[in-house]
């Protein structure tokens, strides 16, 4: 068994224990502990994958293996890492852990909710893996799937209506991708490998067609806009642990295949029409903005928010160079554990004042000093304060896009660069209106302090926050050491 | 002593015949309307294989002999039809084919 | 000589930032203020050590004063050329702001002992004051542009946590969202301008971005906008991103409604230090500015100080609060300073403004952090922030009174207080350079000393009010700094800093010119004259002169209506005419498409489901509607039927 | 010939007249009178053109057994005054509009098919026929007509059972 592999079998053992344990207690125990494990084996991974670009290997990914798994149709179960999935990897594990000890408290059927949280982390581990286009689809659907049951079960409000929106609006998504890689699956030679269709380069027609495709295929799951909309609906219903998982890392399978699928194999497509995705993004990124401004539920700013930044994911990708590709990966994962934490904090303050609304809380910080600190640290990360980790993805991003000194190019980034002021103007005004100014309830006045799951919870997020935002460098060089290929492949597209 | 007639005007009135009876089938709600519009089709039906072996072939003798079967089956489906409608009846006290909907999906 | 000691001063406040914040809540009260204070006062050590080293041992090195790098890392990499760093940078402007910040700093550290006892939030208020500490001495020893925006954003945060210090008043919360929304607009600014200087000049660092032969001033670029070149609008851009910060007109609406802090974070923030990071950042950028475009940007700078200065001048002398008097009187100050470096030149004499602009900034820091913990002090006595609340105190708070008037005369310009030698050069740079700027800052000279002595006699003389508690003169912890910035006010002035610190780091001598330094001293002496006849008595002659102005006094009292043209747009045109369509357009047109589709979708399925409805008359009609299609459809292709006839 | 032209283009008319009639009345036991008249006229076409057994048996099974049942399938399910459902004009409109394009694609496209009449002389005997039902080898139609046998057998075992339907059903129950 090599490491990788382990990382989908961990998983899929606890789901397996999980089935045949009764006790609540013992549930959660066990849910804990396999996706502890599952960290440390990440940890793992990162330090072999650390130590061998350390000792000198270059090959594109590292720990491949390559097993046959439906000869006629060269369908392969192929899997290898670059410091890419390394980076995503480790978010992933850290907010799959975190949302585990976050959710805690939950009542009603908490073996079928953990179940159904580590199989989407399942796929969500499998996706960034994978290297064949077929088991990384598959993969992708493990870990969409579970999200209708997620939200329609566990979710609150309209629930129906928002999983059935986000179902039917992600489906929708997978159809086109699935066109998609099948697309490419034909045009490249009949092959799943990525690595062998990026170097197999595609006839530029198929490419034209194919590459909107896989992009708004897998930006409908990144919020790309305007097809973010199942996202504040789809937020707003879901529990919050996976909200956490959903913002934190599902969205982030969206970015991730966005740039590994679409841009990496279909480079002279993403060239040709990087302005005009760019341009969505930079829309996207000051409409998700503003669009936060307005909203009074705690979650809905949050889902906009979240719009705001995956726009600036896809804007840093379609800036076409290398600082802005690094942006783009450092806010996957900047925005995964932010808003992670944010999906968190707000599950706690609902379960405390039983609201979401902004308006009807005030004081908080006095109440709940635990949470409303970190909500403020989490803030202000997300607004971009230096010595948090936002601050480094936008830095690299806006610096990126800045490289290119063609107008529309210029005027786009100006248009994104000025939604930090609009993130302030969103973020200071729920903090103002909730953690600050006087209490406005008689019963917030003893509301019950943060508990030991939550702070774990919550400080497992948190810290990887800081250690980002103060010591960028490390996961920096572990990212743009794999970008070299891609680059390569974007830069030397014929246009 | 037929020999004026042409065999499309022949076939227009078979057609016109059976699209009256479409018509009927496809607008009307009771069960026994709905039989006669099929009547009426079959009728029309009956009537093209007669000029068809009269006019066309009037050697052989095909479509006399299926005239006679399709008046035989005419027969049998309309017997069973009635049997079916008056069961229905005692069911629903009702033969409105909109109500037998338990096809629906 | 090697400063690798430093590194210390940035240490030794972040060490007490992260031990009060996280711990301050376990501990007495009382510990986090004197940790806080003591590791201020190493720091302040250091800064002097700094200083002396830098000034006297290291000296000149080829006739100018040597920038020396005591560490400079590599923080992160955007590209192989394109490098942010992390560092410490050791020049005189840098020294210098060591040495006001470390000062200032430790003082008020010092004087929050004493007035914030008992407040709730103790160690929080020292643990945000030695954030602000860090942040502050990191963003002057930046070696690079980005190094200060790094900071620069620190600061405000940390400007915000203590503006919003208590936070449960919901006039404090406004305000400290105000001042950072206000300020991250402005960065917006600074940011967009390093990221053009990123790509057209390809650096951030400092050294290179101000040498003789860097991409800035060493090659001419095209002009793109408004005659600048494309260097020229970066640096506008970097420098709305200094007014922001330093509250230069129109972006200082901030800075009133920041008074809504504590006392000592008005002294410390908003009137020493991180007020003036936007005449440090122009300062810093300095050659660039004013060789890029033949000093084009330099007549903006020159300018919005000017229109600041005297525009702050005449709202504070109708404000009541004398705590917004002193702000305001701070942003005519810091227009002051902003002004001189406008009207600098880089050598010899013709540098006189940039070293008047670093010596006000030197004294003003002493004398208005003076001013506002007196301030403070008599609000602590008083319990209120208003003129009319106070009056006749010299007799309760003699110390108080003391270094209040010493301050006043300083800030008015009277020898041989400090204010006077900073503010004679600046005029005197001024009327070198453009005339009709040294009239205005010549009127503003006056009405300077007006207000201040329109506030000291309203607190100190005027009216005999009768008040509920004795008022009574504050602890040793508060006085002991007083008396110290009154010393520092005294005797500062007294440097012979064209030594220590000009334009080009050349030696310069200051020579006080008696005709201009008769003419400043005059205007300030006619301003504290009116003030005296109006002020010093309890009369009716402050409201007929008032009167008098008419309408322009209410305007100025209601500060020309400018935080109405604000909230006109903040709320009109961003939240009513952006924020809300917005929110309209996401919930029905966008969502309302993807709805649509869906909607779509439903309904066909509706209608299939509507057809499948088991009626057999239905499925009969369909069946023959579809038969009728495929025949006609088989007979059009075979040509067996067409229109043609 | 005229005469039998004459009589045909009569019949016809009157067949569509009644055809049309039987469809659109409210009343269903006109509608079965007129579907009567139809099958009639039908058998006197067949008179004319000389297939005189075959009218007979429209006669004898068509209007006198088939119409009868229908008749009687009236009377039991409903008053003899039961009136149909009036059809909204909406779909009078379109049905009747998309059949009589339907009709009126049939009739164009017939229309072009040159018909080659052939006046044949030979008349069908009876004996012939029944010959022929009879026969198994070339010209033979023993296989339809045994299995229209069964299937008339059948049918007649499926309607006994199924009219029958409520007593097996009322026995299942109890």
């Amino acid at each position: 068994m090599d490491i990788l592999s382990l990382l989908v079998v961990i998983p899929m053992l606890t789901v397996f224990i999980l089935f045949f344990v009764k006790d609540m207690q013992m549930v959660r125990i066990i849910a804990a502990a396999g996706m502890f494990v599952e960290t440390i084996v990440t940890f793992f991974v990162t330090r072999n994958y650390v130590a061998s670009r350390g000792s000198g290997d270059t090959s594109e990914f590292l720990m491949t293996k390559d097993f046959t798994w439906f000869e006629s149709l060269n369908i392969h179960y192929f899997v290898g890492v670059d410091g890419i999935a390394v980076a995503m990897l480790l978010l992933t594990a850290i907010v799959l852990l975190a949302g585990i000890f976050i959710s805690w408290n939950i009542e009603d059927l908490t073996r079928e909710f953990y179940i159904s949280l580590i199989i989407l982390g399942t796929g969500v581990f499998g996706f960034f893996i994978s290297l064949d286009l077929f088991t990384m689809f598959l993969f992708y659907e493990v870990a969409v799937i579970p999200m209708y049951l997620l939200i329609g079960i566990w979710g609150t409000g309209p629930k129906e209506y928002a999983a059935m929106k986000l179902t039917l609006m992600l489906m929708g998504a997978s159809a086109m991708l699935l066109v998609a890689i099948l697309g490419i699956y034909y045009f490249s030679g009949q092959t799943f490998n990525m690595q062998e269709i990026a170097h197999a380069h595609m006839p530029i027609v198929a490419q034209r067609f194919f590459f909107p495709m896989a992009f708004v295929g897998f930006g409908v799951l990144g919020a790309l806009f305007p097809f973010h909309t199942w996202s504040p609906d789809g937020h707003a219903s879901a529990p919050t642990a996976v909200s956490m998982l959903h913002a934190g890392v599902l969205m982030k399978l969206g970015t991730y295949g966005a740039f590994r699928v679409a841009m990496y194999l279909m480079p002279d497509a993403a060239n040709e029409m990087s302005t005009f995705f760019m341009g969505l993004a930079a829309i996207g990124v000051i409409y998700g903005a503003f669009g936060a401004i307005r909203q009074t539920d705690l979650k809905y700013i949050n889902a906009y928010s979240s719009v705001s930044h995956l726009g600036l994911i896809f804007f840093g990708m379609m800036a076409l160079n290398k600082t802005a590709y690094t942006g783009a990966v450092l806010q996957m994962i900047s925005h995964g554990l932010m808003t992670a934490v944010f999906f968190a904090l707000i599950g706690m303050l609902y379960g405390r004042t039983h609201t979401r609304d902004v308006r009807k809380m005030g004081g908080l910080l006095k109440v709940l000093p635990f949470i409303a600190v970190v909500y403020m640290i989490i803030g202000m990360a997300s607004l971009g304060l230096p010595g948090l980790s936002g601050f480094v993805a936008e830095m690299h991003i806006f610096v990126g896009a800045f490289q290119n000194p063609d107008t529309i190019h210029r005027i786009f980034s100006i248009l994104a660069v000025s939604a930090i002021v609009v993130t302030a103007v969103y973020i200071l005004r729920v903090v103002g209106m909730m953690l600050m100014g006087p209490i406005k309830h008689q019963e917030f006045e003893d509301l019950p302090k943060a508990v030991w799951y939550e702070k774990v919870g919550a400080l497992l997020v948190l810290l990887p926050v800081m250690a980002i935002g103060l010591a960028p460098n490390w996961l920096v060089s572990l990212i743009q050491d794999s970008l070299a290929p891609i680059v390569e492949q974007l830069s030397h597209s014929g246009y | 002593m037929i020999e004026g007639i042409g065999v499309f005007d022949v076939l227009a009135v078979s057609t016109i015949i059976f699209f009256v009876g479409l018509f009927g089938f496809v607008t009307r709600k009771n069960m026994i309307s709905l039989l006669i519009s099929i009547e009426l089709m079959l009728n029309s039906v009956a009537l093209n294989f007669v000029v068809f072996n009269k006019f066309l072939y009037p050697g052989n003798i095909q479509g006399y002999i299926f005239t006679l079967f399709l008046i035989a089956v005419a027969a049998a489906e309309v017997a069973l039809a009635i049997a079916i409608i008056i069961s229905f009846y005692r069911m629903d006290n009702s033969i409105d084919a909109d109500e037998m909907d338990s096809l629906s999906g | 000589m090697d400063f690798k000691f430093t590194i210390w001063i940035l240490i030794l406040p972040t060490l007490v930032f992260l031990f009060t914040g996280l711990l301050g809540k376990k501990m007495p009260a009382k510990i986090s203020g004197w940790i806080g204070t003591a590791s201020m006062a190493t720091a302040m050590l250091l800064a002097y050590k700094t200083a002396y080293e830098y000034f006297f041992q290291v000296g000149f090195v080829d006739g100018i004063r040597p920038t020396i790098f005591a560490y400079k890392e590599v923080w992160m990499k955007f590209t192989d050329t394109l490098v942010f760093d992390m560092g410490i940078l050791i020049d005189p402007i840098s020294v210098l702001m060591l040495v006001v910040v470390t000062t200032v700093s430790f003082l008020v550290h010092l004087y929050s002992i004493g007035y914030m006892h008992g407040d709730q939030g103790y160690y929080k208020f020292f643990s945000f004051l030695s954030l602000f500490s860090v942040s502050m001495l990191a963003l002057v020893v930046a070696t690079n542009i980005f190094q200060i925006y790094f900071f620069w954003e620190l600061v405000g945060v940390s400007s915000y946590l203590l503006i919003g210090f208590y936070y449960d008043k919901p006039s404090a919360v406004s305000a400290a969202k105000k001042a950072f929304i206000v300020t991250r607009f402005a960065d917006l600014g600074f940011l967009i301008g390093i990221l053009l200087l990123s790509f057209h000049a390809g650096t951030f660092d400092f050294m290179t971005l101000v040498s003789e032969d860097g991409p800035l001033l060493a090659q001419t670029a095209p002009p793109v906008f408004m005659g600048l070149s494309i260097f020229g609008v970066a640096l506008s851009l970097i420098f709305v991103g200094g007014a922001g910060k330093s509250a230069m007109f129109p972006l200082h609406i901030w800075l009133p409604d920041a008074m809504e802090g504590p006392t000592p974070v008005s002294a410390l923030i908003h009137a020493a230090t991180m007020v003036v990071a936007g005449v440090y950042l122009v300062a810093r950028l300095f050659p660039a500015f004013q060789g890029v475009d033949g000093g084009a940007v330099l007549h903006l700078v020159a300018w919005t100080g000017a229109i600041s200065s005297l525009f702050a001048a005449i709202i504070a002398m109708t404000q009541d609060d004398i705590k917004r008097v002193l702000a305001y009187s701070t942003m005519s100050q810091i227009g002051y300073m902003m002004l001189a470096l406008g009207v600098s030149g880089m050598e010899g004499h013709h540098g006189l403004g940039y070293m008047a602009s670093m010596f006000h900034l030197f004294t003003h820091a002493m004398f208005k952090a003076l001013l506002f913990l007196g301030a403070g002090s008599v609000i602590h006595a008083v319990h209120s922030n208003l003129m009319k609340d106070m009056g006749g105190l010299r007799k309760y708070m003699p110390i108080t009174h003391i270094t209040f008037l010493i301050a006043c005369l300083a800030i008015s310009g009277v020898p041989p207080f400090s204010g006077f030698f900073s503010k004679d050069e600046i005029l005197a740079a001024a009327f070198e350079q453009n005339k009709i700027l040294f009239a205005i800052e010549y009127a503003v000279a006056g009405l300077t000393a007006f207000y201040m002595f329109r506030i000291y006699f309203g607190i100190f003389w005027g009216k005999e009010t009768v008040y509920k508690h004795t008022p009574h003169e504050s602890p040793l912890t508060m006085s002991l700094p007083l008396l110290i910035l009154a010393i520092a006010t005294v005797f500062i002035g007294f440097i012979p800093f064209g030594h220590f610190v000009t334009a080009d780091r050349a030696l310069y001598d200051i020579h006080i010119d008696p005709m201009m330094a008769g003419a400043s001293v005059g205007v300030g002496l006619i301003g504290i004259l009116v003030a005296y006849i109006l002020y010093k008595k309890e009369s009716t002659l402050a409201d007929g002169v008032s009167e008098m102005f008419g309408q322009g006094y209410t305007w100025a009292k209601d500060k020309f209506y400018m935080d109405e043209v604000y909230q006109f747009f903040a709320h009109k045109m961003m939240f009513a005419g952006v924020a809300a369509p917005v929110a309209w357009i996401d919930k029905n047109i966008v969502d309302g498409f993807m709805n649509g589709i869906g909607w779509i979708t439903e309904t066909f399925s509706m209608m299939l489901e509507d057809w499948q409805s088991g009626r057999v008359r239905q499925y009969a009609f369909s069946f023959i509607l579809g038969l009728l299609v495929i025949i006609f459809a088989v007979l059009y292709l075979n040509g067996i039927i067409d229109f043609k006839g | 010939m005229m005469g039998a032209k004459i009589i045909f283009y009569i019949l016809a008319g009157l067949m569509i007249l009644f055809s049309i009639l039987s469809v659109t009345t409210t009343r269903v036991i006109r509608a079965a009178v007129y579907l009567l008249f139809v099958m009639i006229l039908l058998a006197g076409f067949y008179f004319l053109v000389g297939y005189n057994f075959l009218a007979g048996v429209q006669l004898t099974v068509y209007s006198g057994g088939i119409a009868v049942l229908i008749v009687i399938a009236i009377l039991l399910v409903h008053n003899i005054e039961h009136r149909l459902e009036q059809i909204p004009t909406f779909e009078y409109l379109w049905k009747g509009g998309t059949l009589l394009a339907g009709a009126i694609l049939f009739l164009t496209t017939m229309r072009q098919f040159p018909f080659e009449r052939i006046v044949g002389t030979e008349q069908v005997s009876v004996s012939d026929i029944g010959v022929k039902l009879l026969t198994l080898g070339e010209g033979g139609f023993v296989l339809p007509f045994e299995v229209v046998s069964v299937l008339l057998l059948a049918v007649m075992i499926a309607a006994i059972i199924i009219s029958k339907g409520e007593k097996f059903k009322t026995e299942d129950n109890d």
